[in-house]
């Protein structure tokens, strides 16, 4: 039921360190993600288990902050220093408050990689969707999608998670950089915190204010947005997410919503993990930043 | 002859008690409606209506199972985390191919096993209610993540539908479903609450407990009953939001418990026990919709909404205040702290 | 006459929907006892309240030390030399004695609490006092009796020069008494006033000088105690001359209704054995924490038992909680109003209707409010209790119409027996003979009435069978002819051995 | 001799009131420990200790507010939001090019000032605590979001470096200086709240504030004070969070307020006013952030934390209820209702 995700998980680490050689120590890697909670970093934790399983030897440990919070993921980036961590793999919250706090684990020697999004300190490899220019393939394709149906002008709403969240807010960015100069009105963004059914609640006050299209950017949004057209009977008014779920599939195939864009988590994970490893190891790592990126789910190309 | 009828009823309605306050909240109600209708048009459409209606149902129901709990004196803090736990575990369940009605059967049995449990732990082992319930609240919130292994479930599918219409997206008589449910629960809660014995034990735990014991109340089983009604009502809003969603989400109901701490004290209901009427409720859930949604159409700056909120409820509460004691100063009877309040009146 | 040291002259206070205090003139001078007597809700508290800063008044003038005060605060009055023993126990149940003694005026040395220096005071005023308990206990942890004379201590404590009491023997036992009017005696020596509020009229010939009396918040006489007697202070609070103030009605004593056989529970119930007969009222006496409370609510299931068996009509029954005792037709009208009596944010229509509702409601739970309301119309009138209408909160009733409201509730139902706990504490002469009335009527109708009471005079003069109580064990039973006050009194202070010597101490 | 000694400071030591829960519970922190060491080998490793305590840190300093509050029987809600304001607001000041030391100032006098509201809307106002505070939270949330016009601030750059060190990466004497200040907070706090006229004035409040009220003492003041500390309490963890993040973040500070009340009532505090003492909190933070810290090192599934968390928090203050009382079911004052404990004891 998560068709694009990479296969079933791997068997716990336990198991594994059993069939790796004893000989050499094991590589410590940890996972610093925004939250605990969001499918997206369930993927990237299924990604870098992948990835495990066929390195073997590797020590993994996702630790999860139970909000998204800076305080407390600099309190995960300073417990897996105590723990010893070889490499962070990490998705920083925003670009400035990790920063020193990564400063201090790479002055002890820890790798560190980004996944999903990079802070500003240098680290070994970064591997992220460009989320702002991803944004704008999204608001690409609902300009074309209100243009084919004829819709030269109209309100278009969009619905975000909260205005701290840079990934979203850079998609939001990149969403309203292909309306520039164009005849639509933009409404001002609403802010559900990803709660599927907050978002609905917005999505429908929009369609009370008759929006020709509404933005989702992220997966609890989308699934709000797409909700809100599904109930209003407005299948014409263009509804573009993002992210991936079973949830937004079915609107999508229902016609209530006409794309997402999916990013690819499970790689980001799962290229991490490596170049983790290999950095650890002191081998070279063939490219440092790479664009993970993003895929348009439509209703044809989705199974 | 007519006319002294009317007075009647008029007298009548204001002989219940509480019946000033909620006066007084819908007044508030009304010039919030006539604010936000001049400041964005559409606040009035037909469309808005029904739709400010639903989204104030959710609210309602719960600050029906909170007012239930605060007017014995104690509090709910884990019904938005039930409310989660409701909506993961019928999603999951029914994603999972059982049957959409046993699902729902079978999720607020396990909703109203959380308000056994609340009763108990505050009625039987004495724990402080508002410790008591933080913990459930973190507990039920832990369940609502491991029923699908820490995942969102997946869309609950077709086979789902005509839930999905009950709960949701469906009408009766051109209103909304969720609209009638919870006109429905109100009708029944209100009820118990002002027409039963159970109801005026309820009245009568909030106000003295240890009087009530004297007066052959069986009070554990009173409070145990006013955290069954809680659980049972966020229960239903677990079922209405992934019946709405079409998914279960892990942080589905996440602030609820405030939101229908505010919707009960904006209509009256004390926080100290033994005072509040449930219609009360209806008018601070309306309320509180009311400016989720009115201020979406009005334009207001996200960042100004909060802020607009939390002094409305401020206002509301202390205009209640100032109604009910003359002047905020000269009130005798001060509620202003938990502890005193209940035998603080003196002869 | 210009020695007063406290005068107040036309003063007046209202309430909303009442007026508690109209026009009311009221001095006292230095080294006097003047009484303040009342019916309940004439407006004695209300009176003291205003001369002690509580309340303020809306009209009228205070004189202090013959120099007028306007905007009395609790703590301008105390500074004025102002010192008030409330009627309701005002203690922070939490902090030990000495705490509270020493409560708004503690002392500090650099900014740091001395508790050693207040704790020794502390034991010093103890003393005075006769009280033998360490200042370092937590004031909730005493019996009620001690934390009034704690509360004695702490108004004593501040020397003040006018110091109110508001009935503070009601919770007091004989010996705390006798040591408090030979305090009330010193301070009056040494020119202290005091104004004494007490329904107790009988312990006015023993300290008072003079006496104020108050009806329905207005100034009705004042006089000198010796110029007068009490039939004319009855009849002047009253409004009418009370003929009996313990009207006895003479009944043949029928079959055996109820029998406790021995019953345990904690310490203080201890194989407590008694019979309750048709035609009698029965009577606990005993000294103040004797257990008479704890075998009345171990008998009503409000506390657990240990042994045990009770009879009623001579089939055993099984009373597990109150319900259970109320089922069968037994019921306890308890002595703490505020805590255990009523629901005081209720109106006193629910309060009389809470034990009630079976009676009042369908088979589905649904209330009859007109029964309901017939219910409260008839209690209210039986007992006369003074309202404006039975919709008010019983937050709002005087204390002893308060006492009434608990009362009342359990006379609304058919019981075959009734426990009374203390029914007229605190409660003025008229109502208390309506109690009595009371009482008696359910003895004419063949009800079993068993009745505690620490006020020797009352017990003696309406119970037909006097049981005492001491440690928790029923050390005498006697009949009403063969009952002296010195006997009741050898009963009630059978300690065993080793507790007579502790109390010796 | 000297074991006579020993003997009279144990006994002293006990005579403090609440110190017998407070040991109970410090056997339960010292199990975790003991737990948590045999879970996972880098536990004990001087580094975590040292994370472990600076991660206490806040948890106390914001304990230690709402435990002065609570004493007195009302509650701070706003703790949480009052953290979030202080973030934001000395992050926006040091990015505008303010001198750390007075954008310092400057917010921790604002935090007071919401204390000093919070106090006047419960004291003077007669609002329900839990209400007021609750209106103060969302309005302080909302211009923690409106003061750098809903954006978390940018980076605060090198010219406040001395300020992040102060309070969060420097370290005296061997000791982070998150620790030192959390040690004064609690070396002041505990002092005014133990040893002066103040202190005993807030046991009092929360215990009877009419009889406070009685005995002269102005409770209006008392209350405006403890919100005074709860809101300093909070300012300077906002600070301490900003120090951390080197910039500021809106939602910072979600929730604290329940971290607050946990630590507090885990320590033995009472959320019924009159009871508590402040080294009780600090072992009920400590217990707080071993939960936190030891679950993650044990490498418990994300899912499973919430539940083990909240079944700590409800044993510890059940295991507190039965010691306190002798058995759950016995206990005479019981304490389940907000509204009639307090002063039911007595007349
Ligand atoms: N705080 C209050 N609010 C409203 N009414 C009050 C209040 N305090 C007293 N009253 C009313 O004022 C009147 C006088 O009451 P007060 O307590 O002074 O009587 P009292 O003479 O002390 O009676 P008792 O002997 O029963 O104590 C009563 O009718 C009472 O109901
Ligand atoms: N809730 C309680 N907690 C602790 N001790 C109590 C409690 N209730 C009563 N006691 C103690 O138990 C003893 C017996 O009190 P009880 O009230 O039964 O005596 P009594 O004979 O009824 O006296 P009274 O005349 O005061 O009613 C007293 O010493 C009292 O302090
Ligand atoms: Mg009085
Ligand atoms: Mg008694």
């Amino acid at each position: 039921s998560q068709p694009t995700n990479a296969p079933a998980s791997a068997p716990d680490a336990k198991a594994e360190s059993a069939a790796a050689p004893a000989s050499d120590k094991k590589v410590k890697v940890i996972l610093i993600t925004m939250d605990s909670l969001d499918q997206h970093w369930v993927s990237v934790d299924k990604g870098a288990k992948k990835a495990v399983e066929e390195l073997g030897n590797v020590d993994y440990k996702w630790m999860a902050p139970d909000k998204k919070d800076d305080a407390q993921q600099i309190e995960r980036v300073n417990n897996a220093i105590a723990d010893q961590a070889d490499a962070i793999m990490i998705a920083a919250n925003g670009p400035d408050a990790i920063s020193k706090t990564l400063e201090d684990a790479k002055s002890k020697g820890i790798k560190i990689i980004y996944v999903d999004s990079p802070a500003k300190t240098e680290g070994v490899a970064t591997f992220a969707t460009d989320n702002e220019q991803a944004g704008k393939i999204a608001g690409q394709q609902m300009l074309d999608a209100l243009t084919a149906a004829g819709k030269k002008d109209g309100k278009i709403g969009i619905v975000n998670v909260n205005s701290a969240t840079a990934s979203t807010v850079a998609r939001e960015k990149g969403f309203r950089s292909a309306f520039e100069g164009k005849g639509y009105t933009l409404l001002q963004t609403q802010y559900g915190e990803g709660d599927a059914t907050k978002s609905q609640d917005i999505a429908d006050n929009y369609i009370t204010e008759g929006v020709v299209g509404i933005f989702g950017c992220n997966e609890g949004s989308t699934v709000g947005a797409g909700n809100a057209i599904k109930g209003s009977g407005k299948k014409d008014i263009v509804g573009i997410g993002f992210d991936k779920s079973d949830s937004i599939f079915s609107l999508i195939k229902d016609g209530s919503l006409l794309c997402t864009m999916a990013q690819n988590p499970d790689v980001m994970g799962y290229e991490g993990m490596k170049a983790a490893v290999k950095a650890v190891k002191g081998e070279s790592i063939d490219k440092t930043q790479v664009d993970t990126g993003v895929s348009i789910l439509k209703k044809d190309n989705i199974k | 002859m007519e006319n002294r009828e009317k007075q009647n009823v008029w007298k009548k309605v204001m002989a219940i008690r509480g019946m000033g306050q909620v006066i007084t909240v819908t007044i508030g109600l009304i010039a919030l409606w006539i604010v936000f209708g001049l400041l964005s048009p559409s606040f009035y459409s037909a469309r808005n209506v029904g739709n400010l209606l639903r989204q104030v149902a959710p609210i309602l129901i719960i600050g029906i199972g909170q007012s239930y709990v605060l007017i014995t004196g104690n509090i709910d803090l884990s019904i938005g985390s039930v409310v989660g736990m409701s909506c993961m575990i019928s999603a999951t369940l029914m994603t999972k191919g059982m049957n959409p009605w046993a699902a729902m059967l079978l999720t607020i049995l396990i909703c109203i096993g959380v308000g056994v449990l609340n009763g108990l732990l505050v009625a039987q082992c004495k724990l402080p209610p508002f410790i008591a319930t933080l913990g459930t609240m973190t507990v039920a919130r832990g369940v609502a993540q491991i029923v699908n292994n820490n995942y969102n479930t997946d869309a609950i599918g077709e086979a789902a539908q005509g839930y999905r219409n009950l709960f949701y997206y469906g009408s009766t008589f051109g209103v909304y479903n969720t609209i009638w449910i919870a006109v429905i629960l109100f009708l029944v809660f209100d009820f118990l609450l002002s027409k039963t014995r159970t109801g005026r034990h309820i009245y009568a735990v909030g106000s003295n407990i240890e009087a009530s014991k004297l007066s052959g109340i069986d009070t554990d089983l009173i409070t145990i009953k006013v955290y069954v009604v809680s659980g049972f009502c966020a229960g239903i809003v677990g079922l209405i939001t992934s019946a709405t969603a079409g998914m279960g989400t892990m942080d589905a109901g996440n602030m609820y418990e405030m939101y229908a701490v505010a919707a009960s004290v904006i209509g009256g209901v004390s926080t100290l026990g033994g005072q509040g009427i449930l219609i009360g409720t209806v008018v601070g859930a309306a309320i509180w919709g009311t400016l989720q949604n009115g201020l979406q159409f009005a334009g207001a700056p996200v960042a100004m909404r909060n802020i607009v909120i939390g002094i409305i409820v401020i206002i509301s509460v202390l205009l209640d205040v100032i109604i009910r004691t003359g002047k905020p100063r000269k009130s005798k009877k001060s509620n202003h702290s938990n502890s005193v309040s209940g035998t603080s009146q003196g002869s | 006459m210009g020695d007063y040291i406290a005068e107040l002259t036309h003063i007046s206070k209202s309430f909303p929907g009442v007026k508690a205090l109209d026009d009311v003139s009221f001095n006292v001078k230095a080294g006097e006892v003047m009484a303040l007597l009342g019916e309940n809700g004439a407006g004695k508290s209300t009176l003291v309240k205003v001369l002690s800063g509580v309340y303020t008044k809306d009209e009228g003038e205070i004189k202090l030390f013959g120099n007028p005060v306007e905007d009395l605060t609790p703590k301008k009055a105390q500074e004025l030399g102002v010192a008030i023993i409330h009627q309701e126990l005002n203690m922070c149940a939490h902090l030990s004695v000495a705490e509270n003694i020493f409560l708004g005026r503690e002392e500090t040395h650099s900014g740091v609490l001395s508790n050693r220096e207040m704790n020794q005071k502390a034991k010093v005023i103890l003393n005075r006092l006769n009280m033998e308990i360490d200042p370092a206990t937590i004031v909730g942890d005493l019996a009620i009796s001690k934390q009034q004379m704690v509360e004695i201590a702490k108004a004593l404590s501040t020397n003040a020069k006018i110091l109110i009491m508001d009935e503070p023997t009601s919770a007091l036992t004989s010996n705390e008494i006798e040591d408090l009017f030979k305090i009330i005696k010193k301070l009056k020596a040494e020119g202290c006033a005091i104004i004494y509020i007490s329904h107790r009229l009988e312990e006015l010939q023993y300290i008072v000088d003079r006496v104020t009396i108050m009806r329905d918040g207005k100034f009705i006489t004042s006089m000198n105690f010796s110029d007068t007697d009490m039939a004319e202070i009855i009849s002047n609070m009253v409004g009418h001359e009370i003929k009996e103030k313990f009207p006895r009605v003479p009944c043949s004593r029928g079959k055996k209704i109820f029998e406790v056989k021995n019953l345990n529970a904690g310490k203080m119930v201890r194989d407590v054995n008694f019979s309750l007969y048709e035609g009698e009222i029965v009577g606990i006496a005993g000294l103040m924490g004797a257990g008479r409370t704890e075998t009345t609510r171990a008998i009503f299931g409000v506390d657990p038992k240990e042994s045990g068996e009770i009879f009623l009509d001579g089939k055993q029954i099984d009373i597990k909680k109150p319900m259970d005792a109320i089922r069968a037709g037994i019921v306890l009208a308890p002595e703490d109003r505020k805590k255990d009596g009523l629901c005081v944010k209720l109106s006193v229509t629910e309060n009389i209707s809470l034990p009630n509702l079976d009676l009042l409601s369908n088979g589905i739970g649904v209330i009859d409010r007109k029964k309901e309301k017939a219910m409260t119309e008839k209690a209210v009138n039986d007992l006369q209790i003074k309202l404006p209408n039975a919709d008010v909160d019983a937050a709002t009733l005087s204390g002893g119409n308060q006492q009434k409201l608990v009362v009342a509730k359990w006379l609304a139902r058919n019981s075959r027996v009734v426990i009374f706990d203390e029914p007229t504490r605190g409660i003025d002469v008229a109502a208390k003979v309506e109690i009595y009335n009371l009482m008696n009527e359910l003895k004419m109708q063949g009800i079993g009435v068993l009745f505690v009471s620490s006020e020797m005079p009352e017990i003696m003069g309406i119970s037909d069978r006097i049981l005492v109580m001491c440690d928790g064990k029923i050390t005498g039973e006697l009949e009403i002819e063969e009952a002296t006050q010195d006997i009741i009194l050898q009963y009630a202070t059978k300690f065993d051995s080793k507790f007579a010597q502790k109390e010796a101490v």
